[in-house]
């Protein structure tokens, strides 16, 4: 099993839930985050103190998937949050040794 | 001059000032909080933009003598406007410009909910000088100045016309213009801060005690009855809002208690000294049903009025200077009603409501077209993903 | 009619309204976030079904001639409450009902503070509209109407039997009969926002001046020795509920200067017209220390009133009522008390509080069983889980 | 006795009151949200604390007749003031000691914005009871109390001098001695809840009606002048600030106009009786571009004013007092000033500046030494950086 | 070493965080997360605009243990958290390849 | 490529942004987190009510990185975020199997 973590743009979570939802993914656990990367931020004024907001809003969708879904996941995810302008965000793949459902003790696959 | 009446008016006119913020506060609350200081600001920008607009040229415009259509020159930059006791009343006159200038605030700041989380703030800037001055300060020389509606008899006690249709209606103009917001319909668009909203609209209704009963321009009889009018006016209204939500979508709920609450001040504001509390409670609880479903009408109708100015103001406005038409009761003030016998006021007032619908309208769209042309009225599709709040004015709400 | 005390009264009753709002922030702030909007409703949510209980018969029973115990019909639907003097006032019968209005209002919004986070809505409403009827109104008029305790020579300014009494003993009552918060003792119930709660009590602050001061019915040196007293006594109570809780528990806190205001406020009100400036210190210091007792006190004795309205209201009400029995000057208003030379008053003051403690609870502990037995009060312990503001009212306060 | 004139001051005591808990959120939103209840808690306590020393020796050495420099002790713990009519007023003793009163705490809340964020919450406190008894009392007394300013002539309609300059000079001691925030200029220090500030904004222009109008001590002319006055120089200065920024900076921000308008508020209240709405608009919109300067110029003279008291209450407050030298008509009120004939009343209002900002920067360094030096007037690094909130008052502002 | 991130409602956090202290897990991170999963979301209404909330607030937590803890770590977790009704939540287990206590520049094992 | 993952005291994010950008770090990834562990926690009290509270506030910073630079990000960060007293935090350090970079689809080392 791996565990994918896409960071994307925000506005674009309820797209990326609507894609993985139409290919099976059952699960998913978001994360609000702050983004630091090639987009470059903007500046924000406080009477006059100026100060550069360089980390930018990012949403952090984390979904947990047999390891034979991760190229459908991940080219969904990338189909749904591409904008095609820099800070679209990234997507990391990491293993996952062991899954279990609190609910019921089931384990690893059967606890997706 | 007369003192106490002097108190009341200057204590009515400080708590029509505190409705601006008031009306900021429940605005905000209603945006994504990428957009709530934007919407503060329309409302804040305005406390300082109206009022000059109204010392230098408004007040004149709307108060002067002049003709029929629109006020004269004698008071620009408020000359002769002073110590002296403003014709017809007992209070000098500086109190009733500064009463009135709490109006020409409000009437411009209830427009921004329907372009709110999308307006470019320079070209709101323009639009409302130019709507202060092309629409406002007509219509309420038609009705208060001394012009064709108020000489024709239309009874508007404290602003259902001048403030709530007109405002309501450059809403519609607004939103049909500068079009819906970027994923409207789409991406949920939920108030961000409903503690907020509360808050704006219990500051809204503590201050429409100031609008209504300090209407009176005196501390008498007149001004109590608007008050309490005005008082089991919104308390139906928010019951009648909240009861018709729980029936249609199974839940009473908060923001409903606050919209009908805001529809029911709107509805009983023209009628405010001229109708009894029984005659108050039907016509609250009317508007609140009636805003309702005007607010669950718009999802049909297609615009994207953000915060329902046209639902609650535009319509709740109309409702309240019809029915002042069918409630109105010589006993309490003005003159009769349908109810009471006089079946032509209500005509006399749909008159009014008619000619104020279709002048502001008209001319709040000729504005928006010329505003649109010379600078656009939107901020870039970029800017509005992003928020107006970082986009125009660099700033962020929250670091909690 | 005088019009400078009618601007004042109705001044007082735009104060006394807001103060309604101002407990929704207060009480807001210290609930959990996903309750904040279903507390916030219930103040609102009486801001229209108490105003619409009193005009069609609240008014009626508390103040038209009836009884020892109750009022008459003759004020039902407020009919002939309109432009005539008020008896043994200067101000017309519309603004003295409006007044006493915001008084019915705020009263049982005291009393949702017990049964906050928990309370179905419907049951909330059902036991208000029983509430108002049966205890609000009778005991209303035994103080002020005409009833027995006033006429036995109680003194009670601007409402420490009535409204404070009143709801800390049926907050008593409730918090008895729904039970404690699950989780209570066990999970941490912090107040979410206390930026919220002090927002809350400045506006409880600011209101209270309309709520005593205008309680002379004139704008005299009576209303302005009530307003003195108010700010001096709550000054005083705010910090000695600061100093007493930095020496017990090694803090000062900004809930703790917020609780200390209102038990404060609430220990002057009946003693308002009554004491001089120096007894009010006196009076608010003792209540800062009392309430704050009387809340630490709350967790030996195992009942859940989630935001200490048995505390603050009941026990400093309490005090406030007996106080004003020992500090009241004749000089200032009213009769003598016991420091004064007339110690029958403290006894009279002391039946007039077990009278309405006793009353108060009895009829509250009923109509609770009541509604209890025909529709519950709380709701599920999944809603509870979830929070009230989703499974009540379909709403989250906060998207930020 | 004037009930129409008690009824006025009254309110305006409840408005100017409600003015420190407005203070509070335009304060508390702009720090950072650890440090939000600490900064609320210095207005908030002093709502309580300054009115006792007010009750208790600070109303006599104010206004009890006295010498040059300081008032007697004849109304120690309001002896005699109570119901009969205060000298050359309506209004009875006790009103006007009450409106001064919440002059009283509002001063020392201002200063409080110099030191947030960083200031032991003990020595607040001492240092507090003093400023109040060796600079406030004084400096009331000599322009109001019968002192050596007031009788030489000195202009100050509300409080330029005693409230605005005062304030703004011991907030700069403050900053001087108790030194920058750990992180200054390194770490960013944005505001927290810029929500809360705009609303503490509304709060203060709503409750600075009270202020000024407040001070004719008379619902008359001169008071519906100064109301007047007050929103259009406060509506000037909002505008002027936002165009200055928005042209320096390249946006125009809430923050500004918030920071605009409390600019204009402060530079009109020396002027607010004696001055036209013209003048008041040329007087507002120089204050918000001299405030807003002061504000900016701060960075480069590095000491940390954390909230701009000095750039907004000392520079706004030096201008209006210099300014009402200038724009001061006698049709209005008082004298002429400059711009009507009168040259020497600038020299008089210099005089009266130069003689507050000196003594009260002097007296206010040395009570910051002795606080100092007793006690120390700050909290441990560890505890700055986690956080006032925490480690001074055992609280947490959101648990959201 | 081993990571075991837990989502749980969050009402037990208190409940995980005493159950795992009776083990000895000495340190844990916790984050606030919304999770999307089998557990039904419910409607919220906006002047008549309903939107199904479906991302529910789930809390986040992790720690990291040394590899034989963590079979006695998940069954604490699951003991702690479970109530039996859906959206109990999951428990992840992904491996550690280095562990640094930043005040001490310890390493691995004894930087836990 | 690795992930590393760093619990820091809230007010040294800053300086670890800097530090990470000084060595060339193009992005990472920041949320905020309460942390549990050898740190104690404060006492709040409302009313009377007295609670403990021990999960403090801390920032969780993640980037993932070529695996070759994984010792230089830790030394950075390490010497950014140290102020030498309890409650500096963690450095975590994961495998990462793949990275995508949204806007582009490209992947792995040319993804960061
Ligand atoms: N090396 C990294 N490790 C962790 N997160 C990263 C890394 N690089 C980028 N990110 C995340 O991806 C987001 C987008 O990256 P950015 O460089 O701005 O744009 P793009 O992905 O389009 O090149 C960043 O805001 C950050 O949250
Ligand atoms: N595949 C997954 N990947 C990541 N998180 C998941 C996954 N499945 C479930 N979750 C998380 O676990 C929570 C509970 O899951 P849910 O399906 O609602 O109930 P249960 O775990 O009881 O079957 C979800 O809200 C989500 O946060
Ligand atoms: N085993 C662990 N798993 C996950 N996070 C941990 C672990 N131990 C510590 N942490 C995180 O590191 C932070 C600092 O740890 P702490 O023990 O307080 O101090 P120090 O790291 O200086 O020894 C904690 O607040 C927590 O967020």
């Amino acid at each position: 099993m791996k565990k994918i973590t896409a960071i994307i743009k925000p506005f674009k979570l309820d797209e990326v839930k609507e894609a993985l939802g139409s290919i099976g993914v059952q699960g998913m656990t978001v994360t609000e985050a702050k983004g630091f990367g090639r987009q470059k931020g903007h500046k924000e004024i406080y009477r006059g103190a100026e100060y550069l907001v360089d980390l930018l809003p990012k949403t952090k969708v984390e979904t947990v998937v047999v390891s034979e879904m991760v190229d459908k996941v991940i080219e969904k995810i990338v189909s749904a949050a591409r904008t095609g302008t820099i800070g679209d965000g990234k997507i990391f793949v990491t293993p996952i040794e062991k899954v279990v459902r609190i609910r019921t003790s089931e384990r690893d696959r059967d606890a997706l | 001059m007369n003192a106490a009446d002097t108190a009341w008016v200057l204590a009515s006119s400080a708590l029509v000032l505190l409705m601006t913020p008031g009306l900021a506060m429940f605005y905000g609350g209603m945006t994504r909080s990428k957009n709530v200081l934007s919407t503060m600001m329309h409302s804040f920008f305005l406390m300082a933009l109206a009022s000059l607009v109204w010392l230098f040229w408004g007040f004149s415009l709307s108060f002067a003598t002049g003709n029929w259509f629109i006020g004269g020159l004698d008071f620009l930059g408020l000359t002769g406007v002073g110590a002296e006791v403003w014709p017809k009343s007992t209070i000098p006159a500086s109190t009733f410009m500064i009463f009135q200038a709490m109006f020409a605030i409000i009437t411009p700041a209830l427009i921004s909910g329907a372009f709110a989380e999308r307006m470019k703030f320079s070209s709101f800037i323009v639009f409302m000088i130019l709507w202060l001055t092309f629409v406002y300060a007509p219509v309420c020389h038609w009705v208060w100045g001394g012009g064709w509606l108020g000489g024709m008899g239309a009874l508007d006690f404290a602003g259902g016309t001048v403030v709530h249709i007109n405002s309501g209606v450059a809403a519609l103009a607004c939103a049909l213009v500068i079009g819906r917001r970027k994923g409207y319909g789409v991406v949920p668009m939920m108030p961000h801060n409903l503690t907020l909203t509360l808050l704006g609209a219990g500051l809204l209704w503590f201050g429409w005690f100031g609008f209504n009963a300090g209407s009176a321009l005196a501390a008498n009889a007149s001004a109590s009855m608007a008050f309490v009018v005005t008082h089991m006016a919104t308390a139906a209204a928010a019951i009648s809002w909240v009861l018709v939500e729980w029936i249609i979508k199974g839940k009473p709920t908060t923001l409903g208690i606050a919209s009908g609450a805001v529809a029911g001040l709107v509805a009983i504001t023209p009628a405010a000294g001229f109708v009894g509390p029984i005659s108050a409670v039907i016509l609250g609880a009317v508007a609140g049903v009636v805003c309702y479903l005007a607010v669950l009408a718009k999802a049909g109708l297609g615009y994207d009025d953000s915060l329902d100015v046209v639902g609650i103001h535009g319509v709740g406005g109309t409702w309240g200077a019809i029915a002042t038409g069918l409630f109105a009761c010589k006993a309490i003030g003005g003159t009769d009603g349908l109810f009471f016998g006089n079946a032509g006021q209500v005509v006399t007032q749909i008159v009014a409501v008619g000619a104020t619908i279709v002048y502001s309208f008209v001319v709040s769209l000729i504005i928006l077209y010329v505003v649109k042309a010379v600078m656009g009225l939107r901020v870039t599709e970029e800017d509005e993903v992003v928020g107006v709040d970082t986009s125009e004015h660099g700033e962020t709400a929250y670091n909690l």
